[in-house]
């Protein structure tokens, strides 16, 4: 279990009875509470740890403060795991947010003014992924070695002179009204009465690479909990739960 | 290393330098701002007390009401709460400007209640003697509860400054930048520590700078 | 000009009930210099706290030219009080200004012109021997100089009434005395009326018109100071006036000299300095007068004397010349030691 | 009505409640510690400063240096950067228990400055009375410093109790839960604005309780 | 006891430096009451905050029992202050503690055993009469109640030296009689030490053994008491001297008086009470001496008197009657007015 920082101990991630799971605040702590209740009949002791950061999950994963964490899509996983030397590896896909363009100004991309202001979600799991959208929505084009984790510095051009702004993921929706366009995550979307597929201007295809993910340290992987753990997740209670409750606007990816 | 710093700042010195200007910007507005509600804010607060010159029930227990529920709401929430409100008093929501309005929703009560607790030093006696000269309550307010509490009040304003530079860096949320954003978005979540040890260290220059000030200023005007 | 009607006041605190003020009623006529005595805790300052308001009363009625100041609103209290200057005993001054600030600015703050504010300032910075100390603040200043600043904000203000409590405590005979000469004046030549607190009788005996004496909370004898001074009623009142007058006399020195003749406290009033009564006496009569203690003043009218006498001589002689000296308007008493004192 | 509000706590009773516990578990322990470490830190600040009774400039401008340094790194970026030190400390980094840590470096240098500025309003007179009397600087700081500041430490007290409040909503960042966090988790990223109603209200309820205890007990401490 | 050895103390202002104490030098032997007199601002409370190092001297050295306090680790000073008690000026009480507590929590901090604590603040209360007043905060006393505290705070602690700045300036006569009588007692039975500054001559004359005036920083006269009241020789004391004997006459009399013989002023020292010379004078020459003004009263050791008397009388008869006073031991001056006063 958790709490146990020192790697390699025989007793494994139970050994305190309970499997801790590491996931942020919203649509991943929801789906994780479903697993929790699953877990709980078959009689797998989930304990959650939510955090509102992006960094924890991954860094409290390697310390042994957590056993499993399921928050991240995976380029932002790869980067990570590589910038700060994490021996952490993915064991299963979870979901997806398809990821879409919203206006309240226009109903085509193609009429965004020059100088338009356009909003896209500031946390890095989201912002480079929104600017890969815009790129593939040909309002920009991104440097070559942009990569998955790209910023707004990574722009190489803008001929349109776009001006981005980075908001909190979750209110852009709310902001819209005093941008000409963003970037928002389907569920954000959908929450602030959208219908992603009629309502956006532009969107992730299905075969976005942004699948969220779930991670273990590479020393547990092959623990028969954290199979027991995937197999709840990707259960299909767990997949009827998702399209009830998420109306689409989260896909499972499995 | 004089090659790697320049590279640095060829790659962050307009980020940097952006933030800077954003954070002086938001800072300097909403802390006049707030400083203009605080400050009454304060003196009413106190003034209406039991015992005080306006004492009058209502005011205070209004007043200490909607200070204490406005400080109730943690900043992170109170900045997404008051939407509507920014939007009606700002016209934007968005960058510097809609930043603005939170931040003195913020500050300004906070000042408030630092200035109460100046006020409240200020000898009773001075106080009299002003009263036994017939002089109106709003001068005395000025020349004798501000005069005689200003060294403590400058400690106050300080300690709130720096709370609001703290503040600021959340205000990042909506779009605003400024030094703190760019150490916890590029320094943190995409592991920057570059950036972000030159922005905390922007930051910590500004902030010992403020208190040095404020420090040197109370203790000049204390005459005691 | 200021009257107080049945005041009682009382001041709650947890442990118990003060009444500071029991009762008082007391007139200060306009142009007249009132001084009130007693001792520590009687409630004098209490008093003087109501003339202005500062305290209110639980009961009874404050007047101000007729008009009753517990009525006023708010803004006719502070114009009755911008006529009222009052001297507080702890100075009570802005610790942040200047004492040239701390006297400028309630000046300016009752519309006194710009212009003539230096003007006054400096008057009366120079009148209280302060003006090279005008840059100076209150924490740079001695003990008397805070209290002449304290003196000078309210004169200052040129008022009709001028309040003092104890104004002149901290400061040194020789001020304390041009103080109360530049007191008098005013009062002589402006008409101000002063209501003034004290505990040393020489401030009472050089300005006063009018005295009061005030013992837990009541005024406990009152009337002119001359009469005060010659037929104290009350044994407050005669234990102040012992404190100026001074009369008397070791006990061993008592105990040989009664041997020898009679001990008599001797009080002159008025133009007894005219008439050498003891003069007269020591020609006329077989007695040998030696004055043991004792203190011959002017009074603010009139002189006064208090004279312990030792009168050596057989008794029949000195009997008749008590009765000499009674018949030339000299009140002879017995002396007699002035018994316990008030504290501990 | 009622059966709504019964089907609200039905379904959200619970993690009110575990919210509830985890901000008085957060504020009590962090509040405590940082007071044993803000207040003596206050009286080192103010008691080295310059003409005071224990003058040490470089103790001075060394605490000075440190508190400002801390009080720079907004509390979202403090969080993160003291990890191993949390680590080293509380042993873990996440939870109360690695909340605890951040809150108190952000806490107790907060506190040491409200200290500082009642502190200086201590009348010099009464001190110097005490050193007459040949007493210990450390009987005086507790006898008299404290003591005759005791109304206006209160108050400073009291608005840190509600800035750290403020700053608990934060720890939801390293999982430490509380009702700021609910409020933010529920209510911002999740829509479920009843939640975020309910945990603000008792917020609010929360921080009027103190600043109302606050105000009087400073009103009861102060004598004059 | 305690020695000032050429102490200079400047306190420097923005505006200008200001030499508080300019060379000045003292030493106030075990067992004396040493009182220091001056005007307000003449330096008085700055020296007597050397003795304890409250003020630290720009130049010079202040010993205390033959140990140079400036040399001294803060532990000693400690302990060299824990024997000196002190009465403020300004009172200087917790705001936040009751009487009893002023009084009580200074004990405890000093070492006193917790019952003996009781004890002492009780009986002090006592002394200075706010038994009642135990449980009262410094808020809810009058001045002269406040003053009472401060001195019931340093005698509680039974120092061997009492610094007293101006103890008694808030009190009515009745108390400050008391309060003396009692700093008396303890000199007396207890040998304490007393400096003690004041600007009330009557306190200087009835309890100090020495006495030095300053003016403007300096020591202008030191010596026995008696001396300086009988033989002051700087205009400062002979102000103050005045202050007690009051032997100024109104000019209009003076005039009218110079016409029927002269006016001159009388000082006794030591036992003239014991002759009546002005009896003997009266009674051999053609004189008839009225007393105008003056005091006779007793110092601490004996007795002293001043008086301004006219001799009315043919001139040569005047003159006789001088040279029989002068042979008689009193010192006879030619009355002249007191002159300018200090302030304004
Ligand atoms: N605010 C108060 N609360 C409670 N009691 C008070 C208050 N103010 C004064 N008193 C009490 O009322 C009585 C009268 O006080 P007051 O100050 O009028 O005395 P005073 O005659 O001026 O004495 P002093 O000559 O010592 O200044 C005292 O016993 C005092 O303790
Ligand atoms: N802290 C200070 N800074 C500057 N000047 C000071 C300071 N303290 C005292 N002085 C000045 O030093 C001089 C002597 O002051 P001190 O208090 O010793 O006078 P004092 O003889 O006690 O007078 P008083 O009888 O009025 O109490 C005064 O002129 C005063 O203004
Ligand atoms: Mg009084
Ligand atoms: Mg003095």
């Amino acid at each position: 279990g958790g709490d146990k920082s020192s790697s390699g101990e025989t007793d494994g991630l139970l050994s305190d009875g309970k499997l801790v799971v590491g996931v942020t605040a919203g649509p991943h702590e929801q789906i994780l509470e479903k697993v929790k209740e699953l877990g709980e009949e078959e009689g797998l002791d989930i304990e959650l740890k939510v955090f509102n950061d992006y960094v924890m999950p991954n860094v409290a994963l390697s310390e042994g403060e957590i056993d499993i964490n399921s928050f991240q899509t995976e380029p932002f996983f790869d980067q990570m795991n590589e910038e700060r030397g994490l021996d952490l590896i993915k064991v299963a896909d979870t979901v997806t947010f398809p990821m879409g363009i919203y206006s309240e100004k226009i109903d085509d991309i193609k009429d965004l003014s020059d100088g338009a202001k356009i909003g896209l979600p500031s946390d890095p799991t989201n912002s480079g992924r929104a600017l890969a959208l815009f790129e593939k929505a040909g309002l920009i084009k991104m440097k070559e070695d942009a990569g998955t984790d790209a910023t707004i510095k990574d722009i190489e051009e803008n001929n349109n002179n776009y001006e981005f702004i980075e908001l909190d993921s979750a209110q852009i929706a709310r902001q819209l009204g005093e941008l000409d366009a963003a970037a928002i995550n389907t569920n954000f979307a959908m929450e602030h009465g959208f219908v992603p597929n009629e309502d956006s201007i532009f969107i992730e295809g299905q075969d976005s690479p942004y699948a969220n993910l779930i991670a273990v340290r590479n020393e547990s992987k092959d623990e028969e909990v954290v199979q027991q753990f995937i197999d709840l997740y990707q259960s299909d209670e767990v997949k009827a739960f998702v399209e009830e409750e998420f109306q689409g606007s989260v896909i499972a990816s499995w | 290393m004089l090659a790697s710093i320049t590279a640095f700042f060829d790659n962050w010195g307009v980020e940097i330098w952006e933030a800077v200007i954003q954070t002086f910007q938001m800072v300097g507005i909403a802390l006049s701002i707030s400083i203009l509600i605080g400050l009454p804010l304060g003196v009413l607060l106190t003034l209406s007390g039991p015992g005080k010159a306006l004492e009058n029930k209502v005011l205070n227990h209004g007043l200490n009401l909607i200070i204490n529920v406005i400080r109730s709401i943690p900043f992170i929430i109170l900045l997404f709460f008051i939407l509507p409100f920014t939007k009606m008093i700002a016209g934007t929501t968005i960058g510097v400007g809609g930043a603005i309005v939170p931040l003195v929703v913020y500050t300004a009560p906070y000042i408030a209640r630092l200035m109460e607790s100046s006020l409240l030093e200020v000898d009773r006696g001075v106080i009299e003697a002003y009263e036994a000269m017939g002089i109106k309550t709003r001068h005395i307010i000025w020349h004798v509860l501000i005069r005689e509490s200003r060294s403590s009040i400058v400690l106050g304003l300080t300690i709130s400054t720096i709370g609001l530079i703290g503040a600021t860096a959340m205000a990042g949320l909506v779009g605003a930048g400024g030094l703190g954003d760019l150490a916890y978005r590029y320094g943190h979540l995409r592991y920057e520590v570059d950036v972000m040890y030159v922005t905390v260290f922007i930051l910590i220059i500004l902030v010992q700078g403020i208190q040095t000030l404020g420090n040197r200023l109370s203790a000049r005007l204390k005459k005691d | 000009m200021i009257e107080f009607k049945n005041i009682t006041k009382v001041f709650h605190t947890k442990s118990k009930d003060t009444k500071a003020l029991d009762d008082v009623s007391l007139h200060v006529k306009k142009g007249t210099i009132f001084g009130v005595i007693g001792y520590s805790g009687a409630g004098k300052s209490t008093l003087i706290r109501m003339a202005n308001l500062l305290e209110k009363p639980t009961k009874g009625q404050v007047l101000f030219n007729g008009n009753e100041l517990t009525k006023m609103s708010r803004g006719n209290l502070n114009i009755a009080r911008q006529k009222m200057g009052m001297i507080f005993q702890s100075f009570n001054l802005l610790k942040t200004g200047t004492v040239y600030e701390n006297i400028a600015i309630p000046l300016k703050l009752t519309g006194v012109p710009k212009k003539e504010i230096k003007e006054r300032v400096n008057k009366y910075l120079e009148i209280v021997g302060l003006l090279d100390k005008a840059n100076a603040y209150p924490a740079q200043l001695s003990g008397g100089q805070k209290q002449r600043v304290a003196i000078a904000r309210a004169l200052a203000h040129e008022p009709e009434v001028l309040l003092c409590d104890e104004a002149t405590s901290a400061l040194d005979p020789d001020t304390t005395e041009a103080i109360l000469a530049l007191l008098s004046k005013i009062n002589r030549e402006l008409g101000i009326t002063i209501l003034l607190i004290t505990h040393e009788m020489n401030v009472v005996q050089s300005i006063c018109d009018e005295v009061a004496v005030m013992e837990n909370g009541r005024i406990i004898e009152q009337g002119r100071v001359i009469d005060l001074f010659s037929q104290p009623k009350t044994g407050t009142a005669k234990r102040f006036v012992q404190s100026l007058f001074n009369d008397t006399i070791p006990e061993e020195l008592e105990k040989i000299l009664k041997k020898s003749g009679q001990i008599v406290t001797l009080s002159f009033i008025g133009n007894a300095s005219g008439k050498p009564a003891l003069a007269m006496v020591t020609k006329k009569f077989d007695v040998y007068p030696s004055i043991l203690s004792g203190n011959i003043t002017q009074l603010k009218d009139e002189p006064y004397g208090r004279l312990v006498v030792h009168l050596e001589g057989s008794s029949s002689e000195v009997e008749k010349a008590v009765e000499d000296l009674t018949a030339l308007g000299v009140i002879v008493e017995r002396y007699k030691d002035g018994g316990d004192s008030h504290v501990g």
